[in-house]
């Protein structure tokens, strides 16, 4: 079908307003929160940014950031999918002890290591089927269809490792956790490719729309054809394999799965760096680089307070200061006025 | 009753990319209609909304009687006795009618509310506008059209010296324009400065005392009533000559011919529709036409398998087929352009771009997603076929003005190219070029051999693109008319007749 | 027709109580001494803290809104509490300040809520942060209540016929409830809160005192949040700065058995109470069973939510078959 | 046969799960059923827990208490109901006559016992890393008041690094990678001290991948004494560690048992011994902990 534009129909012309500024770079503002904290760290801790190779490995608190980010960074991609279509999930934290409870107990049963990999993601798998189950089919309000995964989930893991710590030696999973890749440690490399995949799951094909769609008005997306309980279902999937993932990261740092306390709170961090990257619980868009830079702040955060030798009493304040400052620089007002007055000077 | 004169004096307002409104003037009298008129995204909705208190301005003032206010809300517009509907439906659903007709000015006995002098209040308030209902239901069970007046009733409370109606009109049938314009004549009696906007120009004229005309956010014209005449009006409007509108009649019908691509027996459901029969061949237009709450929206909702249906039978190229979901009806080759655009349509956080491929997307499944490089050209081809007043394609939507926001529902079913295209008043809130221009498209569209099912409270739209007409009351279909017989009085007394 | 739709609003409402009522019954059915009024006065002391969390968490989820301060805020009551006892303050005197702070720091999350546009979910949660990091600046030990106000207030109650009695707590929180309540269906600013709710934009577009309302939204939770800090610190005759973590979950899953949706503008206080009695009559079931191991202690509270949930949605969903058949 | 409501903390470390089954086992081979009671780590649970074993009608209840202060009211309503109560393990603040005895290891000691050893260790020369527990718990507060009490008699001694681990493998080697980082390699640092062994495990494994030798190049003590700190010990890796019995059911039910019988002169606190173990004798004891 061809339209030519009647004369009658033309857009009407405008005089342009003032071209959009660097400020409104979506990343922007999360970028400037975390160089801040970076940039606090230079004055704290003198070798904070020193990198060096130390047995043929990055070493440093960088790359510390990096490292120990990496779980969360997982997750917490999972978590961007979910809260893209206006769902949460709580249970990334159980996911995260039954992957691990899951993996130690088939090592200890003699299965091979890649053996083992496959099976542990396919039990995250069908964690994120039932979270999905009861949201897209049974209608239960995501907080709380999680919650039951959140509370229920981790009793599963201690039952699995009858409550003790369970210990194993494997060379592939300590090569996939501690280990390297060139210079780079192998765990960064995992966090990369699950960034990878999601982005072309995302932006190469249309599920990342039908997910941004389904999130920003479910029921316009149902009338125009989107399977919306698929896309709903597919999101939780997504992220129970991501907390699955990250099960196996943790487990493997480790060497041994602790039921008790694996991703113990994981889901909040997850949560808070998604929406330091940007991102509206109200679901209607999914922000992956901007979901890492929140998990960079966050680690960042954590790194500095572990490195800044400050009592251990005080590392919730500090955190829910800064929590705070992000959160405000990020504030629509304090937006303007910032940038009002970098505007100001430029002129 | 001590009466307001609203003065806005030089209002400015720009939006990232976009200046809605220019260094406007505009005063509003005592005792007037004043009409506010314009093409989609010239600026209206915006300048009432600065003009509530919904929205800051960047620049200039408003005077209440001579004297600059500052309306920080619009709880501050309505305790100066500014009182708005504004274009979207801006109540809210989940409260009962009551609730909402009654917010913020709920009757109280000792400082509690008495919900059920409220009802009573709500009953009486309605009743004006001749409207009886339950008002202790949820107001989102109603439909679109009784959520509208509901919002009327709330804006015609007694202090209210200035009244804003931002389209008011849009989804109402003849009969409660009538009733509405009664009311209207009789604030202007007792002094109520009216500001009324539409797309409606024959409205205009039945109403209006004065008319301001908005262009690109500035003021181009003004004037009282009968010193503008129609042509006058449109080509300022435009900033040119409406090209001549197309002989009022659709072309040669006899181009509806062969296998009905659709054919619909008995189609019903309990307490919603009485089974009805439609029949669509390629080149088909069927109007369907009713009053309020006659069914229209349900009859379309039915066969496109958004609303369930509890009997009859669907069949496709006269092959019966199930349709118990929209995805079915669409990998039929259906496709559905919603009435409720907010609620149903549009994607309000999604860009224009992705609202307009969506349709077209899902027929393609999500493995293979349209690369950016299309996407870019579908919408930069729809945003300059249906003039689509946007400063580039990747703007959210629900920035853009209410017409231009239907046009990019519009835009979306159009890409996706269906054989059978179900249209819900399409031309909700869309001024008078785009207007005629859709209405040549629907018939294009049905000389290119689509079939078409348009509910539309317009009876000269369905007049000037129908092949037939469907006539629906109290949720029963009670007529069809077809071939050159379809007339406007023709339908009116099918809708009419006991 | 009217009264009809009366009946479908109270639907969840009703649902709630019907699976209440069928546990218990299912308790009582199960094991010796459980139908006792011993048992229901327990239940209405022990669970009387998270409901009037719950009670608050209520109207800010009604709001449209969430907060998950409220468990370091009861923390953080506790232990303010315990410290202001230990320079001699009075309790009374102490819960009375408290409250007050309670109020004043939900306010102003309110108003940073609105004025900044910052989503409730993460403000509260590092309020959360904040609240629980302040406890362990006052002390990280756990210290006593000595006043002896606080054990006259534990000792003091209504006997029941049986050996049960209706505590302080209890009284209290039904208190708590009643004003909830009132405040929610019959004052102006309980309908605002469910305009806000329902539509923030539309009721903004309608006159409703936005910022207004959720600074009192927020304030009323903390302010509720305190009062549970103050009947746990009461309760337990101590504070400790680890107390209550995760109860805003508890008071959460309270508001969301009871009928009340997430998304906001639809619910009923009273159903906070009974989503509250639920939660808390799983917990006695399972200590009257005894047999659990911890993890099957868990998972039979995940089962039980779950199995609630839906019981609840299927009671509402078949009657609401009966009334309109397809 | 004797009912007992046993209300315990929850399941929070390896320790706890090996001291409720204990429990368990311990009361089926005596005969009497348990009416066991996880309170998920919270203090609330515990006392609807022990309402409820008043409501049944228990002949005893014993306490795991998460938090030390808090029950007098619950206390006086089991005296009410005439069902003694028994504390095990963490501390009760209240009135000594509301409940029979304590029996318990003692934190305090512990954390003096792991400061004394380390004394001796290091000749009274040390800088030290500290790995402590939950923030606020009892036993991270009192093991490092206890630890602090015996290092602040030698003046060469200081804690020059502390954070909280958490209790947890992945708290421990998180933080210990920082102390790395920190104190350029563990560079003037002399020995690592953890509040319990989880902690010490993954501080450990993180000292290993950063290319020191625990054990030799830093001492290392911590507390618990699970079976996998023991082969640490083994594998040269690990100096010290406190132990904290897990299985003291027979303790416990000892004194219930004989109390319920009529011997009522029980001192207020039972004490269950602690020790410290070394590589001397770990062997021995990783078989008697059969891991
Ligand atoms: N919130 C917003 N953000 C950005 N741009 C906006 C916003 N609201 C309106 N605009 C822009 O301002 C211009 C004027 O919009 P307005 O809604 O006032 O038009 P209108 O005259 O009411 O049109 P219509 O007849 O279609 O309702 C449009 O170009 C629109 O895209
Ligand atoms: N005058 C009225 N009185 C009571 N209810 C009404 C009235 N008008 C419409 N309704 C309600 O509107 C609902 C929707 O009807 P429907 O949308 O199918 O009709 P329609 O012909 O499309 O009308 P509309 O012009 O509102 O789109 C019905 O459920 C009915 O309850
Ligand atoms: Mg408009
Ligand atoms: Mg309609």
């Amino acid at each position: 079908m061809r339209l030519d534009p009647p004369a009658a129909l033309q857009a009407p012309t405008r005089r342009p307003a003032a071209a959009p500024k660097f400020s409104e770079w979506r990343a922007f503002w999360p970028l400037l929160a975390l160089a801040l904290i970076l940039l606090v760290d230079a004055f704290i801790s003198p070798g904070f940014f020193t990198i060096r190779l130390v047995e043929g490995r990055l070493y440093g608190s960088l790359i510390d950031i990096l490292y120990r980010g990496a779980p969360t960074a997982v997750v917490a991609l999972g978590m961007a999918v979910v809260i893209g279509a206006r769902g949460i999930d709580l249970s990334v934290g159980a996911v995260i002890a039954i992957a691990g409870a899951v993996m130690t107990e088939l090592i200890h049963a003699g299965m091979s290591a890649p053996a083992v990999l496959l099976a542990t993601l396919l039990v995250s798998l069908i964690c994120g089927l039932w979270n999905g189950a009861l949201v897209a089919l049974l209608d239960i309000q995501p907080i709380i269809a999680t919650l039951i995964l959140m509370v229920a989930g981790r009793g599963v893991a201690q039952m699995i490792d009858a409550g003790t710590i369970v210990t194993f030696r494997s060379d592939f999973f300590s090569a996939i956790s501690t280990g390297r890749l060139g210079p780079a440690p192998s765990r960064i490399v995992v966090a990369a490719a699950v960034y990878a995949l999601t982005w072309a799951a995302m932006r190469r094909t249309a599920l990342g729309l039908f997910v941004e769609s389904v999130g920003a008005n479910a029921e316009a997306s149902r009338l125009t054809g989107i399977d919306a309980k698929f896309v709903t279902i597919s999101t939780y999937l997504i992220s129970g394999v991501a907390a699955g993932i990250a099960g196996v990261l943790i487990t493997s740092d480790i060497r041994g799965s602790d039921a008790n306390n694996a991703g113990l709170w994981m889901e909040l961090d997850a949560i808070l760096a998604v929406v330091l990257g940007g991102a509206s619980l109200n679901g209607g868009r999914v922000y992956i680089f901007n979901t890492l830079i929140g998990v960079l702040i966050i680690q960042s955060l954590t790194t500095s307070i572990l490195v800044s030798g400050l009592p251990p009493e005080y590392n919730l304040i500090v955190k829910a200061i800064v929590v705070f400052l992000c959160l405000l620089l990020q504030a629509r007002p304090v937006r303007q006025a910032v940038s009002g007055m970098i505007w100001a000077k430029r002129t | 009753m001590q009466t307001a004169k609203v003065e806005l004096i030089g209002i400015s307002k720009n939006f990232p990319g976009v200046v809605a409104l220019d260094n406007v003037d505009i005063a509003f009298q005592p005792g007037e209609v004043h009409a506010l008129l314009g093409e989609n995204g010239a600026g209206k909705s915006t300048l009432i909304k600065i003009m509530t208190g919904a929205l800051s301005r960047d620049a200039g003032a408003v005077l209440i009687n001579g004297k600059p206010v500052e309306l920080d809300s619009p709880a501050a517009a309505q305790a100066v006795g500014i009182g708005a509907v504004y274009q979207e439906v801006n109540l809210i659903p989940s409260l009962s009618v009551a609730a909402n007709l009654t917010l913020e000015r709920q009757p109280r006995r000792f400082g509690f509310i008495s919900w059920r002098k409220a009802a009573e209040d709500a009953r009486v308030a309605l009743k004006r506008l001749d409207v009886s209902i339950d008002v202790e239901r949820p107001l989102g069970s109603y439909s679109l059209a009784i959520q509208h007046l509901v919002a009327i009733a709330r804006a015609l409370r007694e202090d209210t010296q200035v009244l804003v109606l931002d389209e008011p009109t849009a989804s109402l049938d003849a009969r409660e324009v009538e009733r509405l314009f009664a009311i209207l004549r009789d604030l202007k009696a007792r002094g109520l400065a009216i500001v009324f906007i539409t797309h409606f120009l024959d409205q205009v004229y039945q109403i209006a005392d004065r008319i301001t005309v908005l262009r690109n956010g500035r003021r181009v014209g003004a004037g009282p009533t009968s010193a503008l005449p129609q042509v006058e009006l449109v080509s300022l409007m435009l900033g040119h000559e409406l090209q001549a509108v197309e002989e009022r009649r659709p072309p040669a019908e006899a181009k509806a011919e062969g296998e009905p691509v659709l054919s619909v027996k008995e189609l019903g459901a309990k307490r919603v529709m009485a089974p009805f029969d439609l029949e669509l061949r390629a080149g088909d237009v069927l109007g369907l036409a009713g009053l309020l709450g006659s069914g229209r929206t349900e009859t379309a909702k039915l066969v496109f398998g958004a609303s369930a249906a509890d009997s009859g039978a669907i069949r496709v190229d006269g092959k019966p087929v199930s349709i118990r979901s929209p995805r079915q009806a669409i990998r039929l080759g259906i496709g559905f352009c919603p009435e409720d655009r907010k609620r149903e349509g549009l994607m309000l956080e999604l860009t224009v771009r992705e609202n307009i491929i969506l349709a077209l997307q899902t027929k393609r499944g999500w493995l293979r997603l349209l690369s950016a490089a299309e996407q870019e050209k579908i919408a930069s081809d729809m945003i300059r076929a249906l003039g689509i007043a946007t400063p580039d394609a990747d703007k959210p939507v629900g920035q853009l003005s209410g017409g231009n926001q239907q046009k990019v529902i519009l835009a979306r079913w159009l890409v996706s190219n269906p054989r059978v295209l179900i249209l819900d008043e399409p031309t909700r809130g869309i001024d008078v070029g785009a207007h005629a221009e859709i209405v040549a498209l629907i018939r294009r569209l049905c000389a290119e051999g689509m079939a078409l099912l348009v509910a539309s409270s317009e009876l000269d739209e369905i007049v000037a693109f129908s092949t037939r007409v469907a006539v629906l009351r109290d949720r029963r279909k009670v007529a069809e008319i077809s071939g050159a017989k379809i007339e406007r009085d023709d339908i009116v007394q099918a809708i009419a007749a006991p | 027709m009217g009264e009809e739709d009366m009946n479908e609003r109270y639907m969840p409402l009703a649902a709630t109580i019907v699976v209440f009522l069928a546990i218990y019954a299912f308790g009582a059915a199960a094991y010796n001494n459980f139908l006792s009024t011993l048992v229901f006065g327990d239940l209405l002391t022990d669970n009387a803290f998270v409901i009037i969390a719950a009670i608050g968490a209520t109207f800010v989820i009604l709001s449209g809104g969430i907060d998950l301060s409220v468990g370091s805020m009861i923390g953080f009551v506790s232990v303010a509490m315990a410290a202001l006892d230990a320079q001699g303050w009075h309790p009374l005197l102490s819960a009375l300040l408290l409250v007050s702070f309670g109020a004043v720091f939900g306010g102003a999350m309110g108003a940073l809520i609105d004025a900044c546009d910052i989503q409730p979910f993460i403000l509260t949660l590092a309020a959360m942060f904040l609240l629980r990091g302040l406890c362990f600046v006052i002390t990280l030990d756990s210290l006593p209540i000595n006043h002896p106000f606080v054990a006259a207030f534990s000792d003091w109650r209504i006997p029941l016929p049986g050996d049960g009695r209706l505590s302080a707590s209890a009284l209290l929180m039904l208190a708590a409830l009643a004003a909830g309540i009132v405040l929610a269906h019959f004052t102006r600013f309980g309908a605002n809160v469910y305009a806000i709710g329902g539509d923030r934009n539309s009721a903004r577009l309608m006159g409703a005192p936005i910022r207004r309302t959720m600074i009192q939204v927020y304030g009323l939770g903390g302010f509720y949040g305190a009062l549970a800090g103050v009947a746990y610190a009461f309760y337990t005759g101590s504070g400790y700065p680890l107390a209550a973590v995760g109860v805003e979950l508890d008071a959460i899953a309270a508001v969301v058995l009871g009928g009340t949706l997430l998304t906001g503008g639809v619910g009923y206080v009273a159903g906070t109470l009974f989503g509250g009695l639920i939660q808390g009559t799983i917990q006695t079931l399972i200590t009257f069973d005894g047999r659990l191991t911890s993890w099957w202690t868990k998972i039979v509270i995940g089962a039980l939510l779950f199995f609630f949930i839906t019981a609840q949605r299927s009671i509402m969903r078949s009657t609401a078959l009966m009334r309109h058949p397809a | 046969a004797q009912t007992i409501g046993f209300s315990q903390v929850g399941s929070e470390s390896d320790w706890r799960t090996a001291f409720s089954a204990d429990m368990k086992a311990e009361a089926e081979k005596r005969g009497i059923k348990l009416q066991f009671s996880d309170a998920q780590q919270k203090e609330e649970n515990q006392l609807k827990a022990v309402r409820s074993f008043i409501a049944q009608k228990v002949d005893a209840i014993i306490i795991a208490p998460v938090v030390v202060t808090g029950w007098d009211q619950v206390l006086k309503e089991a005296q009410a109901a005439k069902i003694p109560v028994f504390i095990a393990d963490r501390a009760v603040e209240s009135d000594p006559s509301l409940f029979v005895t304590r029996i318990a290891a003692d934190f305090n000691l512990e954390g003096r016992l792991a400061g004394a050893w380390l004394a001796q260790a290091s000749k009274g020369n040390c800088n030290i890393v500290e790995l402590q527990g939950t923030v606020g718990s009892a036993p991270a507060i009192e093991r490092k008041k206890g630890f602090e009490a015996v290092i602040s008699l030698f003046p060469n001694m200081k804690i020059v690094k502390s954070q909280s681990g958490n209790f947890t493998t992945s708290g421990g080697k998180e933080v210990m990678e920082s102390f790395i980082k920190a104190t350029d390699g563990l560079k003037d640092v002399c020995a690592v001290w953890a509040h319990n062994d989880n902690m010490m495990l993954g501080a450990i494994q993180a000292m290993k991948e950063a290319g020191l030798k625990p054990g030799k190049d830093v001492l290392t003590v911590s507390v618990d004494g699970v079976p996998d700190i023991f082969k640490a010990m083994l594998a040269g890796e690990s100096d010290a560690s406190v132990e904290l019995k897990s299985d003291i059911g027979k303790y416990i039910y000892d004194v219930v048992q004989g109390y319920l019988k009529g011997k009522h002169d029980y001192p207020k606190w039972v004490l269950i011994p602690s020790d410290l173990h070394t590589p001397a004798d770990a062997a021995e004891m990783l078989k008697k902990k059969g891991g």
